[in-house]
């Protein structure tokens, strides 16, 4: 499956314009900061409307000829720059918030695993806003991943984890790339997960 | 403190009215916020003022104009008497209207604060993550702007339990169906000598409200159990 | 400009006190202040110390608390007007009806309510009680009655066709378009409808007196008279 | 809608006097708001009742209670009249009192609801800046509850505009001192047939505070210029 | 100038416990997420209260032997791991708040200057909301600089930025450790980073 983007849209003084294909498996958006990374993801999910362009992932179109699905019609997984977690849930509440509401069929993750992989499991009563930084985003990563999502967007998911840690969640991405061969946007700084994960490389400038 | 039957009977009708009037205008309330809040159209602001009228007539006023509205003779008044074959006249029903469109201004303020503050980046959130417009709304924007529901319950049920000008303008003072707290005490007022009538029922409004706050103050701590309001 | 003595004084006086103190005025004197309020929050301002210079009241109940309080010059108490009690209907009404013992009211009624300013706290509505209660008929319609807060209010409710009948002053029924006069109580049936006026002790004002005597003048007189009051 | 120069008067009057209500409740209220949102403390529910009284008790009562406290012979009075030489008697401050304690419930509520939704993680944040206590309560708590602080304003006002019952107990109704505009219609209210005035009077009301809300929207588009509400 | 930390505070049930002096230069705290790094930092900046201990910096006590300076008698900066910029003042006054406090002597660096290195002249008229999260970064780096403090707490400063951006402000950061000789603490999980810029390593487990 693969993701066809060439949109437009400006923001203040700035025009955000990108226009690639990303193939299936693990395609990283390079670019320095204030390029536009985050708001193409924005875009892909549905949450800010581009001037103009389409977006397809796969053979659905998510945005242009006429079609603009709304977020929760585009069955995209979200892990956001700053982790947004639902304060006013606790993490068990938050991690199932789209798992529940997903079609059982498409889930493709539960809940123990998640919890397992992300060491998470001492966190599950706890109310977001006592989380440390790496709790927090790793809440907000099982959160995408357990909503059953057919196409994921991950905006620096590892940039506040220990290394130890980073490895163990890589290593679930990278499964989640070759076995379900979901397509997965990554935004990164560095250099070593990138080289690792990606199976493509978009720069923006 | 002993109530007489009588007194007991005040309170409950107090009680009945306010009740009813806050729970009715709540959904009515929220609605009206939520537009003012979040909607940019022509004729918002001339909107915001209507909402405001209440809160800046004399309760009088308000009185007369419900009377010329729901009154036999009103356009509403007939219009509810025709459809449904209800009146409102000298009703208690009619005196929770008036206590409804009196709160309603603290009420919509309330909880416009509240939806103004909320982060509308988790309502995006929970979009991606597959809820509706509708889900969304229930789960988060709602949940979110909750002190701004207690509050609007607070100020509204208090606010009701102290109507009384427009009450007796519109429904008058009839014992048992319209004669609520503040009407009992307005009559005892009137009568040379009786002071202690009017502090004891007046303690009696203080203790329903006092009530009522209490009950909200449980509330809030209820649903934020342990929940810090904000990080470290 | 100077300002003339501070007047207190019944509600139900403003327009006729207002064209008196205007007479007043024109022969050259300060102008009045005049203060219209229910007799009840005057009374209550006097007796707490309010520096005023004349207290007109709508019944003696409240003049007899000023006057216990000892808040009253001495041999400036006498009665100023009166007024008489009727029967009122809204002006298309074609009820027919004359207040005497025993006169047909509860079926006059109907299903409809009997509109009255509070008969336990207005001194409009304690007269209007007593006179019913002294033609027989107040039994039959004492659970059908609408106090109102006051005796505009009252008539308020019959003008909008809330209540088929209701029972106010002879000066207020004159002056609405909205209503028809059904008949009059007879001036024995109640207690002498009585407005009393008397200079306050703490009054400093050179014209306290001037004023009060020129409102028992023949000029003030013919002024009350027009607007419906008798004048003892 | 020309006015006369008695109209003119008295919304000057009413616009003084809810004026200087609300700008004297303003600090006040916000030091409540503050203690109550942020401060734990025995009595806590109890402050929390009493500032919700003045909403809670008929405005009459509210009246009556200042009349017994800030009249000549109350002890609120007395030392006001001695320390100060100052009567709030008929006085136009006094109505100003009257409307402050009347809106001082609903500014405490919108003001509160505002601080409590503060992100106190940013007042640490300046606080390792180098801002003291006083200075980060200033540039930032104060900035962020901006919003609770507007409500409060338009919210204040408007009660005060309408405040008509505990300034006619307290004070009286006297042409130019204290007659505001509620007290206006209500004058106007006791005459027959003058649903004109009534009307006129009225629509000023509505037009004062619907001024008053352009405004406070102006101030609110003024003092967040162009900033989005939350990121995105 | 050197750092003398034993502190010890419960959190829920956890309870973070430190103890460790670190030399002038820049000292990196490292650590899996959640072991406390960011506790710390708030104990030391005077934003969490220590259940016991001291800290000192040079020959000033901050906290113990009962003494508790208030965070802005502290004069420490401290680059929050999420920016917490004010959202009400634009950027421009963002950068200013703490400049225009401090005492003209001890400030050691100009808006034009922080300006400069970290990119951001064309923000100064913006609002924080409209910032990405490597501007939103910089801005608050540049907050704590020009306060003019006699110490330093960064908070994973640099998760977000691109690898140019990195190595432009690490080498301020190089000059300010060698040429004023400010102590700084350092969280990061970045061994790059590390590497480069710390003088001593604390390990917390
Ligand atoms: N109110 C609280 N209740 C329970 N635990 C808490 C509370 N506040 C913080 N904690 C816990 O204290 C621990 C230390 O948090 P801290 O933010 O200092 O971690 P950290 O080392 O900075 O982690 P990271 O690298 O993920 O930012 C975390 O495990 C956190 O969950
Ligand atoms: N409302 C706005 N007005 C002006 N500029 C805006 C607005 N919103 C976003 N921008 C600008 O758009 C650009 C793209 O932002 P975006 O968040 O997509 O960057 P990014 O590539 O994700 O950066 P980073 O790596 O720092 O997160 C930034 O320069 C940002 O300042
Ligand atoms: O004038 Mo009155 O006091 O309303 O009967
Ligand atoms: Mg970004
Ligand atoms: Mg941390």
């Amino acid at each position: 499956m693969a993701i066809d983007i060439d949109i437009e849209r400006r923001l203040g003084d700035r025009v955000i314009a990108a226009r690639f294909t990303a193939g299936p498996g693990l395609t990283a958006l390079f670019g320095p900061s204030g390029v536009g990374k985050t708001s193409i993801l924005n875009m892909v999910a549905g949450l800010l409307r581009p001037d103009r362009g389409h977006i397809r992932v796969g053979t659905r179109t998510l945005f242009g000829d006429g079609v603009d699905l709304p977020p929760e019609a585009r069955r995209i997984g979200y892990v956001f720059q700053d982790g947004r977690l639902f304060p006013h849930r606790r993490v068990r509440a938050n991690l199932l918030y789209g798992h529940d509401l997903a079609d059982p069929a498409a889930r493709w993750m539960g809940l123990d695993e998640a919890v397992d992989f992300l060491g998470i499991g001492h966190l599950l009563g706890r109310w977001p806003a006592s989380l440390s930084g790496g709790e927090a985003q790793r809440v907000a990563i099982g959160r995408a991943l357990l909503s059953g999502p057919e196409c994921l967007l991950m905006d620096e998911p590892l940039s506040s984890l220990d290394a130890a840690r980073r490895g163990e969640i890589m290593a679930v991405i990278e499964r989640i790339r070759d076995e379900l061969k979901l397509p997965i946007l990554y935004v990164s700084h560095d250099r070593a997960e990138v080289d690792r994960l990606a199976t493509g490389v978009v720069a923006l400038e | 403190m002993m109530l007489s039957a009588e007194e007991w009977s005040i309170v409950a009708l107090s009680l009945k009215v306010g009740g009813a009037a806050v729970l009715v205008t709540l959904p009515v309330a929220f609605a009206l916020a939520w537009v003012l809040a979040r909607k940019r159209f022509p004729g918002r602001v001339l909107l915001d003022g209507l909402v405001h009228l209440p809160l800046v007539l004399p309760p009088v006023v308000t009185g007369w104009l419900l009377l010329i509205a729901f009154g036999p003779l009103g356009p509403a008044g007939r219009w509810l008497e025709s459809w449904f074959g209800v009146s409102l006249m000298f009703r208690w029903t009619g005196a929770a209207l008036a206590a409804a469109i009196m709160a309603l201004p603290l009420m919509v303020r309330a909880m416009r604060l509240s939806i103004e503050g909320i982060d509308r980046r988790l309502e995006g959130a929970a979009r991606t993550l597959g809820a509706g417009r509708w889900h969304a709304f229930r789960t988060v924007s709602l949940p979110l702007a909750l002190p701004g529901v207690l509050a609007a319950l607070v100020l509204g049920f208090a606010r009701s339990i102290g109507e009384f000008g427009a009450t007796i303008t519109f429904v008058s003072n009839i014992p048992g169906e319209t004669r609520t707290l503040p009407l009992a005490i307005y009559s005892a007022l009137q009568v040379p000598g009786a002071e202690a009538m009017v502090t004891r029922l007046a303690l009696l409004s203080v203790a329903l409200s006092l009530g009522a706050l209490v009950l909200s103050e449980w509330l809030v701590r209820r649903t934020h159990a342990g929940r810090p309001p904000h990080g470290d | 400009a100077d300002r003339g003595p501070v007047v207190l004084a019944a509600a139900s006086l403003q327009e006729s006190l207002t064209e008196a103190a205007g007479a007043w005025a024109a022969k050259g004197h300060p102008k009045p202040v005049l203060s219209f309020a229910a007799s009840s929050a005057l009374a209550r301002q006097v007796i707490a110390g309010a520096p005023a210079d004349l207290f007109l009241s709508a019944d003696e109940e409240w003049m007899d608390a000023v006057a216990k309080a000892g808040l009253l010059r001495r041999g400036t108490r006498t009665t100023l007007l009166g007024n008489r009690l009727v029967l009122i209907a809204p002006a298309a009404s074609a009820v027919r009806l004359t207040p005497a013992r025993g006169f047909p009211l509860a079926r006059a009624l109907g299903s409809g309510r009997l509109a009255l300013a509070d008969p336990d706290a207005v001194p409009a509505g304690k007269y209007a009680k007593a006179a019913l209660m002294h033609l027989g008929v107040w039994r039959g319609v004492a659970a059908r009655v609408a106090p109102a807060e006051n005796v505009r209010a009252a008539m308020a409710l019959v003008e909008r066709g809330a209540a088929p009948l209701g029972i106010v002053y002879a000066t207020d029924a004159k002056a609405s378009r909205a209503v028809r006069v059904v008949g009059t109580f007879p001036a024995a049936s109640h207690p002498p409808i009585r407005y009393p006026v008397a200079v306050l002790k703490a009054s400093r004002h050179k014209d306290a007196a001037g004023f009060r005597a020129f409102l028992l003048s023949k000029q003030a007189r013919a002024i009350f008279a027009r607007h419906g009051f008798s004048t003892p």
